[in-house]
């Protein structure tokens, strides 16, 4: 069961090198936070899957869940950002 | 016991697989907002999924043979624990379309067209702000 | 067998470093740096360290962003080196 | 590409290189030889802490117990930062503040899906942080986590429903006070020990003030007062922070 977890994190490991060519060529920056986004997402399985891997997931599971209770807010700032940003522009032009 | 072990590991294993289908589509889509939905939708999913197979492994991991001798306090902390992750995967259920939804009307503030003409289709898969209509 | 998670999340730290240094646009070098932050609480969590893998996780994915994104939205977008 | 950039990339790559060189050495989670287990002092952490201070997480009780000092000052350091940002940023001229409120009042539109998953994460935020702060004596967590997931409560309502909606739940005065409270509750705690014949921050004679407790238990106990207190500075300033750099410190309008 140790090893199925551990090679279920280095499978996500893997499979995060396409999320980070998107984070590397992301034409705009709206790209690039989507990478984040994902990325972010996947680090709460990953938390779990190591205290898996331990054997303490009752350890592990506390920040785990601070981590998908705080994640959203980095992604909510970004689009008030945005919005904003345009609201600003708007402003500007009229 | 094996039977909740195995159903962990094909679950795990699925959230695997939809994961694999999000970061292809992530790569391979060609504008901001399919992107968007790659992401959105298969990490959403192959979140909760890996969530529920570990929550399958913790279960299976109790003593259950000291428990039906009414040994009840090694319930406990695994319930506890089983409780915890699938109060993560709630949440991951609650935040992560909420911040989908944030990020796309980002995109659309901050003045991303969407792909629409079927015709530079094979050219650049990664467009620039303004694809031709 | 551990030690390969080791050698994954140091390199990936190293290639955000440089991600976050070359970015032009300041906003997504700020997310960016959150991803820095999170596989610095995989990191510590993954050594053992718990405690500051939890300071870690609580202070740099929420707080420290959007600290940043609000300084960023009062200053200017583009890095001008 | 510009030569501090060439010298930023190779002292990243070296590093690097460092960090990964030296990751064959670590020693195996709770491996008893390892070389933090070799000095005297943290042996009689390891050994006694349980006994002296009846609590489980021995990083909680090294923290706010036997490195007293150390946790207080960074209060100070985290309480003093906010109010040098408040310092530095000013308020601006109220007129300025009245013409940032019409605009603002005149361009709110905010999205209703934020709003109300908003409602449904805070109080589970709130209430998860509560339990970090309670329960770190037995598990990873304790007064500056809690303190910052509070604080981050707060500054959820803020982006959702706009700067004056979580100011009406905490004001900056209110803030102020709280973060001057946990100090307070802090120092004070070590200054109670002194007037009880004690050293600074040595807790256990606390025994005598909180009822039904032996000595070890009043250090568990003032361990806990003591985390509260970073709790309340923590909360107040992160709040203080985001709200003074994304208004300017005008205190209205902002992201």
């Amino acid at each position: 069961m140790e090893l199925f977890f551990k090679l279920a994190g280095m499978a996500l490991f893997v499979l995060m090198l396409p999320i980070f060519y998107r984070l590397i060529a992301g034409p705009n920056a709206m790209d690039r936070i989507l990478a984040v986004n994902v990325i972010g997402t996947k680090t709460t399985v990953l938390l779990v899957i190591i205290g898996m891997i331990f054997a303490r997931v009752g350890m592990f599971v506390d920040f785990a869940l601070a981590y998908a209770l705080l994640n959203f807010i980095g992604s909510l700032a970004a689009a008030r950002y945005y919005h904003q940003d345009r609201l600003r522009q708007e402003r500007g032009a009229s | 016991m094996i039977i909740l072990q195995i159903t962990g590991a094909i679950l795990v294993i699925l959230g695997l697989v939809f994961f694999l289908g999000a970061a292809v589509g992530v790569v391979r889509f060609p504008d901001f907002y399919s992107r968007m939905h790659a992401a959105g939708k298969g990490d959403t999913l192959s979140t909760i999924l890996m969530l529920l197979g570990i929550v399958c492994f913790l279960i299976a991991d109790v003593p259950w043979a000291a428990v039906i001798h009414g040994d009840f306090s090694l319930l406990v902390e695994p319930i506890l624990t089983s409780i915890k992750v699938l109060m993560i995967a709630l949440l991951i259920m609650v935040t992560s379309p909420t911040s989908t939804h944030a990020l796309m009307q980002a995109g659309y503030d901050s003045g991303i067209k969407p792909h629409l003409s079927e015709a530079d289709d094979d050219s650049t898969p990664s467009d620039e702000e303004t694809p031709t209509p | 067998m551990i030690a390969v998670f080791d050698i994954c999340i140091l390199i990936f730290l190293v290639a955000i470093a440089i991600i976050a240094l070359s970015v032009k646009d300041l906003l997504a070098s700020a997310m960016i740096l959150g991803i820095y932050s999170f596989l610095m609480c995989l990191l510590w969590a993954e050594m053992g360290a718990v405690d500051v893998a939890f300071t870690e996780a609580a202070v740099g994915a929420g707080v420290s962003t959007v600290i940043m994104i609000a300084t960023v939205y009062q200053t200017s977008r583009k890095s001008s080196d | 590409m510009a030569p501090m950039k060439i010298v930023a990339l190779i002292t990243v790559i070296i590093t690097g290189g460092l960090l990964l060189y030296a990751t064959g050495d670590f020693p195996a989670w709770g491996d008893p030889l390892s070389p933090a287990n070799n000095s005297a002092l943290s042996r009689h952490y390891i050994e006694q802490s349980r006994v002296e201070t009846a609590v489980p997480n021995l990083v909680t009780a090294v923290l706010a117990d036997y490195r007293g000092y150390d946790t207080m000052f960074e209060t100070v350091v985290v309480f003093v930062a906010g109010l040098a940002i408040l310092a530095v940023l000013g308020q601006g001229t109220s007129r300025e503040r009245a013409a940032i409120q019409r605009s603002a009042e005149r361009y709110q539109e905010r999205d209703m899906i934020n709003i109300m998953t908003a409602r449904l994460i805070v109080p589970v935020l709130q209430l998860f942080s509560l339990y970090v702060l309670a329960h770190g004596h037995y598990s990873p967590g304790g007064g500056f986590q809690g303190g910052v997931m509070f604080g981050a409560s707060f500054i959820l309502i803020a982006l959702a429903g706009g700067l004056p909606e979580a100011l009406s739940r905490l004001s900056i005065p209110g803030a102020l006070l709280l973060a001057g409270l946990g100090v307070l509750l802090y120092g004070g705690t070590g200054l109670v020990c002194m007037m009880l014949g004690q050293n600074f921050l040595d807790y256990h004679i606390l025994h005598r003030l909180l009822p039904a407790t032996d000595a070890v238990m009043a250090r568990y106990h003032a361990m806990l007062i003591v985390e509260i207190g970073v709790a309340f500075t923590v909360t107040a300033i992160m709040f203080i922070i985001y709200a003074a750099l994304s208004s300017r410190g005008r205190m209205t309008g902002g992201l």
